[in-house]
């Protein structure tokens, strides 16, 4: 049964600038896989894009069940982008589940391609439906596709001799070739994708190749579409040598360059946890760099190892996400008071407690900022997005040798998981940051300070600098004081250590007027929605601008000269609204207006245009 | 080839400038005499060898050494040792910790670098108190143990802390007290020679909070027939006379002629053996057994870990930042 | 005086109306199935069953049972159900947790809530793996493992569960399988029978990231001859044709003929032959050992706290809240 | 040697309004419990009284030493104090170490009472003395009393049998003895205190209550001092019924008479850490009230057990300190979202890390209310001192219960250890707020919500209403959800609930006149300090008024406006800025004067006299 199809001789091929599609099927269906080969054969053509996947919260949610959706947005563009895009304009539904859980967000007029195969009486039922939706009327108003995806895998598969369940598990390849037709994609980067990967199964690589080409010749052959587009690459984009990469993986590669630029061991103490996971992974099958990764027994195992392995002269780092966070406060405090340099990755999920692993939050800024027993200053910073977190880690890990202190640096599930071309770095114009330990025994102040404020880092095993730290307040040589003014200069100097780092950060840079109604202001992953916001503003003449903020604590210098500029500040949060409170607190004569928002979602850029809106009114 | 010698050192080498500050008449002076005298004869050179704690007046222990030190937070000792001893394998690492700091809030720690088997000495002061925060019972406190928490009695059953380690798949476990440098001496060397996880409890004297507790077993004039030495292979034997012996049936320790005693062997794959005897104390009429109830070799991470690190190197060759971010599908614009 | 019939209840009784939601094939079913039977048979009240769970795939157990349930955090559950045991005895509470989850993170709960001997059930699902992450190893994963976290294997050596606990003095240890619904519901009865805490590991096939990891063991062609089940008061022994016998021999365990071989008693004060039986697999030639480790009435900690209060009650006569107030040293203004 | 005293005919005995006496020795020589007889017969008499105890960090630090010194300072008067005082009057030193550790702080022209018998070689060489201060001028400018106490004791015991070491024990009662004399004090409350606490051993009765006697005769037959003194009772005391109490003891009492008005048992989950451990201490004594106490193996246990107990239909309780806080934040974030009643008494010392066990701060305010993982809002409340740690226990428990929340409950190490009089509550005056457990299984709404915006408890046992809580996010049945729109309507219902508490607290009143130049805000244990400066202000006729806050989160009704009176608030906290930084984020439009104090120890009048001095310059 295909509909809406027509013989015509030729297929015009339309140019679009910007277009947004959402792969939705089974979790079992290989949709996130589809989604990112999807993703980097855009790159490579030179489309911009930003992509969000959503996973379901089971490791196997039962086939065909709502709760076992699996979706996977791109928006792919010829221009800059800088989200995954509100609504999709394509929805490919691979079963009755995927299409109701994702219908009400497609594009009115936007195509819908369905596989018929997976829409019988059974399907139904699992998925809950009474009816079939493509009978019922659920569908009308939208461009509908059916195809009978696996009956056609089973036909274009039919000579090969591998089990028909194999045969049934290369339909999400089918359904990336009608899209790469539909969209004028090249198939090769896939094609060498899939020999490299089932390079031990060939007849795995066979079929899923084949798969791929009767999918895309399907769409060629006319059968389906009216007509196909393409989506030019994108000339804004600076030159250089591209690469795609996942937000965990380049915060991964990026704590490696961080401890390489310091010249140190880098030591990963980590526990499992969602979304954080990928990052121990990815650390441990670098050991080639000399990194050592540590799967701890539990979260406050993890940092502690780390903290061990930064006071035996390595980097220590730990990962995780919001309840493993709280549990290693403890321990933090701890590397504050002994003033060690760590790096703490917290790759924030929604919560409180267990809350939604699987969905996106920032609401772990208070807890990384002020969550600690004591006057236990830290600072904090946060990647924006996944070709920033090399930047950001390697900031990460100066601040902490430079200044001898740990180091928060926050990411989300979205970073953690989203993927985006990223420009790589020239590798000569990353400047090292070689630590030196003193190991000058004739003079022995263990926390005295330099310039920085920093005290000297000494290497256990280096003769005649024997000396001993530890939790308890100490004077200036390390030895345990109740001292009243001792205890007063030590927290002041810890806390104007960090206050200091300020100093060496860079003013934030505006986009837009240095003047004018609404700052836009953000940090973490939602730069791509207030660029785009921004963008959208400034096309309709309205005053705003915009700043993103990188270093959570110490703010960055020159903030009160740039508020100074703007009657409000807009500040949309995807947590209850704790930069803003922050802020207020920091900054008491300007006027901060919270844009909060906790559905474990992304912000769509009409919300907070409409907010822009609002107050501009 | 010959080696040079170490330096001689003496037990002064070992003291740091701290004065100590245990209460006058705390166990805890003798096995500090202990350690240092030890480390002074084996000549540990003090500036490879860190000594680790946690929390409680044990753990103050670091401060005194005139090695380097690192007095962490409450029970997260050996978690800190671990990363320490996996970043720094040259490193001589001990880890001194009380009944509370290990037993009570650091049991999780406690057990998996036992599993793990990192090469670390670890010194368990057990006084069956907590002796820092002014006398609460402990997880290795007796039934009905009256302290200020139980105006009652406590009605917890303790830890047998032999046991706990064994069933962790200690490779090294060992028993002394405070009050007997001969033997602790002893014990410690064994424990710093073994290769991997050595735990040692050493049963202290809290002299404020839970005097002579260990009296019954430990006083002078009774330890000869209220304890047995494990020795490796040596007969189980004891008594002031040597002349009561000990030997397995039937998964039970009964007692023998010395003749017939067991010949004590520590190190078979199998820790049962020691599992049983550190349980013998429960048995009526039966002597407190100290001395080695395991030492066996077994895989340790600390080096397992890097040297997984060292054949990744060199099978893909030292890893190169530009490779690392250059890797994978790229392409130029 | 006859007591009354408990109302008859059928598995559908203790079914939720949450749908299951592990992965198809996973044994976490069976399992779920397994206890549903159970209760039913045994007639347990829904109303005053308590399901305590951490978090894992396990741990979503609650959910699927028609008791009532509470879904807590990582490694936490035993230290929940101590507290609710306390606050209510009346109440029959099971704890369901899995490898990562009570040997992992929980580590130190779980050994202090088999010391305290809580009146608690246990069931551990073991799949050596943490499932609900994707598959990292777990600490009960055999060293050499490669999963995610572990691309050149894991390197340290895993605790046996069953040691572990013993050496927590665990007072009712047991082992079975998921696909062997007889056998799981026998120990079911017995672990839920016992007074104290109850530990039963449960080996569990991930079917996702640890597929078949016992079927050496356990898969059913094998299973009568690669396990051994352990049975109060019969003798040890297996094999198709039960023809094969073991006993103890000098704290070892040796193969003998099935006439000779030891009569299983798991109720001793001692808990070394308990111990012993779960080194067992790790001996060339030698079955996996299933059923009864240890089977020991011991102090009870929720019972004995709660009769200190009642004591205290007897004694001082019901605490007033106007005597506490108005207690000591008081004067006029 | 007896020096500067003559024989006179009859000593005058002269009234002063207040005295302030520090006794300081050596930790193993009784110092606390002659502090707290003193206090005891103090406030018998009916002076108002504060103390500060200042215990060593060690148990038991080599004896004679200077870090083995053990403090105790108290202040009386005939009329309202409300600080320990700034600088003794008297200062008792048992021994060189005690004498060169407080002399500093003595009054110019104080009186210095020296145990002479301590001040041998061997004891200066303990204390590292080269020289005699008693000879070497230091103790020029004081009036000193030289008495060699272990001479005079040993001649007073000298008939008695017991050993030697025994009567040398005697001496601190010596000591309370002169000093009872000195100030006029009844003899009885202290005898009777000795028998009844020696009373297994009469002997010891019999020696301590001769050597008390003897002290204070030996003030009487004129061999020591010019004169005598009395201290009036106070006529300012409300009338009632009193009774001495520490602050923790109070707490204690305070929670169990919560949970008796709530018709619930009290289970506490604790595991001892300094200086919190008394209130295990103490509830463990009190199993005839149905107290159950729970000595965890960890802080992770401990609020575990508590939330199993809360959970099973018990108030869960928790105490600890900042260590054992930073420990339980993943529970309380569980305890947030199943929404279960719970308090988390906190006794706060200083930090970071393990800090200065012993000594005091207010610096887990931060830590208390923002330092979680997830948006988690938790009401915070903090006890000012011994005497409303009562009512501020009972308002924990009110408030976990009506809006089925975790509550923190602030305490510190100053109000844990310091005594004052109590003014009893009438017995009627305390308003039950009984529990009533949800049972009707026909109306299951597990996280529906009352008028409070509390969820119904529902007791496990209750047939028909079986059903599952936990930390992932659910609907209001209580079932899992990953919906986005629940998860921002839940987030929102748990963030109302608590800001919502703030409608039922009184508007705080203002010390002093509605309008001003300088607003006085304190919170906890500052309450006294800040009063004493309250009324010096006034007395030179600064245009100063007070209010203290015992409700930290939700913040009170009203504050905007009485803000408003005043051009500065001066904000003094014993951290590095906690409280104030709080409120300006909360209160955007007024001037918010941090005076932070790090030291360990609580703060002078003086230093926020002069503070508000330069304020007014
Ligand atoms: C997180 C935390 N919890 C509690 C404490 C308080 N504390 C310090 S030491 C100690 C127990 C010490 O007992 P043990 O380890 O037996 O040492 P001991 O003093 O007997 O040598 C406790 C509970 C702390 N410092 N930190
Ligand atoms: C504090 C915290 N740390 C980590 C996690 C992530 N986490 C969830 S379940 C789990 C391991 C589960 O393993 P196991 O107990 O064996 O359960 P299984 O899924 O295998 O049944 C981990 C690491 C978490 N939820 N909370
Ligand atoms: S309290 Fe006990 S353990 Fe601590 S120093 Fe004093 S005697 Fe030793
Ligand atoms: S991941 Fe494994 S343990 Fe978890 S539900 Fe799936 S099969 Fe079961
Ligand atoms: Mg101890
Ligand atoms: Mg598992």
């Amino acid at each position: 049964m295909t509909s809406n199809s027509e013989s015509t001789q030729e297929l015009p091929l339309q140019q679009v600038d910007r277009v947004v599609i959402r792969f939705a099927g089974d979790s079992g269906d290989g949709i996130q896989i589809t989604g990112s080969q999807f993703t980097m054969t855009s790159a490579i053509v030179g489309n911009d894009l930003a992509t969000l996947p959503d996973f379901p919260a089971e490791i196997r949610a039962p086939a065909g069940t709502r709760p076992g959706v699996s979706g996977f947005q791109i928006q792919f563009s010829s221009s800059d982008i800088h989200t995954p895009g509100d609504a999709p304009d394509v929805l490919v539904a691979m079963n009755p589940a995927a299409l109701v859980v994702n219908l009400k967000e497609l594009k009115p007029g936007g195509t819908l391609v369905v596989n018929t195969g997976n829409f019988k009486e059974q399907d139904l039922r699992k998925a809950k439906l009474d009816k079939n939706p493509l009978e019922d009327g659920s569908v009308d108003g939208y461009r509908v596709i059916e195809v009978d995806i696996n009956e056609r895998v089973k036909e274009a598969l039919a000579e090969l001799t591998i089990s028909s369940k194999d045969k049934e598990r290369c339909k999400n390849f089918y359904t990336l070739g009608l899209m790469y037709w539909l969209y004028s994609r090249p198939l090769e980067p896939t094609l060498k994708w899939l020999a490299d990967k089932f390079k031990r199964t060939p007849e795995l690589v066979e079929a899923n190749q084949m798969a791929l080409k009767a999918g895309y010749n399907a769409g060629d052959i006319r059968e389906l579409f009216h007509s196909h587009y393409e989506v030019l690459k994108t000339e804004s984009m600076p030159p250089g040598t591209y690469r795609n990469v996942m937000g965990n993986q380049a915060t991964a590669i990026g704590l490696v360059a961080g401890s390489k630029l310091a010249n140190l061991r880098l030591v990963l103490g980590s526990y499992p946890i969602t979304p954080a996971s990928t990052v121990l992974e990815t650390l441990a099958g670098y050991k080639s760099h000399g990194v050592i990764t540590i799967q701890a027994e539990d979260e406050i195992a993890a940092i502690c190892a780390a903290i061990g392995a930064s006071y035996g002269g390595c980097l220590g780092l730990t990962s995780t996400s919001g309840p493993g966070m709280a549990l290693k406060t403890e321990a933090m405090g701890l590397a504050v008071a002994v003033e060690l340099p760590l790096v703490i990755l917290d790759v924030q999920r929604a919560g409180p407690s267990t809350g939604m692993p699987t969905k996106v939050e920032q609401s772990d800024l208070f807890q990384s900022i002020l969550g600690r027993n004591g006057d236990t200053p830290m600072p904090v910073l946060a990647i924006s997005r996944p070709s920033d977190a090399f930047e950001m880690a390697i900031e990460a890990c100066r601040i902490a040798v430079q200044y001898m202190t740990p180091v928060i640096l926050l990411s989300d599930n979205y970073i953690a998981n989203g993927a985006e071309p990223w420009r790589l770095p020239e590798m000569d114009s990353l400047k090292p940051f070689p630590v030196h330990f003193h190991d000058d025994p004739s003079n022995m102040e263990v926390f005295g300070r330099n310039e920085l404020g920093a005290r000297p880092w000494i290497l256990p095993g280096t003769p005649g600098m024997e000396h001993r730290i530890g939790g308890l307040e100490r004077d200036s040589k390390g030895n345990v004081s109740y001292d009243p003014d001792n205890h007063q200069r030590m927290t002041l100097e810890r806390q104007n250590k960090i206050l200091n780092i300020a100093k060496t950060l860079p003013k934030p840079t505006i986009q837009g007027e240095a003047q004018g109604d609404v700052l836009l202001l953000g940090w973490g992953s939602t730069v791509g929605v207030l660029t785009r916001v921004f963008e959208e503003a400034k096309a309709k003449g309205q005053k705003v601008s915009r700043i993103h903020l990188r270093h959570l604590w110490p703010l960055p210098p020159g903030l009160e000269d740039i508020f100074a500029g703007f009657k409000k500040i807009l500040v949309p949060e995807l947590n209850m609204g704790q930069l803003a409170r922050l802020l207020r607190s920091e900054f008491q004569h300007h006027d901060f207006v919270s844009l909060p928002k906790v559905t474990g979602q992304p912000f769509l850029t009409h919300e907070i245009v409409k907010e822009v809106d609002r107050i501009l009114a | 080839m010959t080696l040079q010698d170490p330096p001689k050192r003496t037990r002064k080498d070992f003291q740091s400038d701290q004065e100590v500050r245990w209460c006058p008449g705390c166990g805890d002076y003798a096995i500090l005499a202990s350690v240092q005298k030890y480390m002074a004869e084996a000549g540990v050179d003090p500036a490879k060898t860190v000594v680790v704690s946690g929390i409680g007046c044990s753990s103050r222990f670091p401060y005194y050494m005139n090695t380097y030190g690192f007095h962490t937070i409450h029970g997260r000792a050996p978690a800190i040792a671990t990363g320490l001893k996996v970043a720094r394998p040259d490193l001589d690492v001990w880890l001194i910790t009380g009944d509370g700091d290990s037993m009570s809030i650091g049991g999780n720690h406690l057990i998996h670098v036992l599993r793990r088997n990192v090469n670390i000495t670890i010194l368990m002061f057990n006084n069956e108190i907590y002796g820092l925060t002014k006398g609460q019972y402990s997880p290795t406190s007796p039934v009905g143990t009256v302290k200020k928490s139980t105006p009652m009695g406590s009605v917890d059953r303790p830890f047998n802390p032999l046991q706990l380690v064994l069933g962790s798949q200690a490779t090294f476990v060992a028993r002394s007290v405070d009050a007997d440098p001969g033997h602790l001496g002893k014990i410690l060397k064994a424990a710093h020679e073994h290769q991997g996880t050595s735990f040692v409890e050493i049963l202290q004297n809290c002299v404020i909070f839970n005097k002579d507790f260990y009296k019954d077993a430990m006083e002078r004039s009774v330890r000869p027939d209220k304890t047995v030495d494990l020795v490796a292979g040596e007969p189980v034997v004891y008594g002031k006379e040597r002349d009561k012996g000990l030997r397995f049936h039937d998964m039970q320790v009964e007692a023998c002629a010395p003749g017939d005693a067991l010949v004590w062997n520590p190190s078979g794959p199998n820790s049962a053996p020691g599992f049983l005897m550190a349980g013998l104390s429960e048995q009526a009429g039966m002597p407190t057994p100290i001395g080695i109830f395991r030492d066996y070799q077994a895989l340790r991470y600390d080096t397992e870990v890097n040297s997984q690190v060292q054949k990744a190197v060199a099978k893909s060759g030292q890893g190169n930042l530009k490779d690392l971010v250059y890797a994978g599908e790229t392409w130029q614009v």
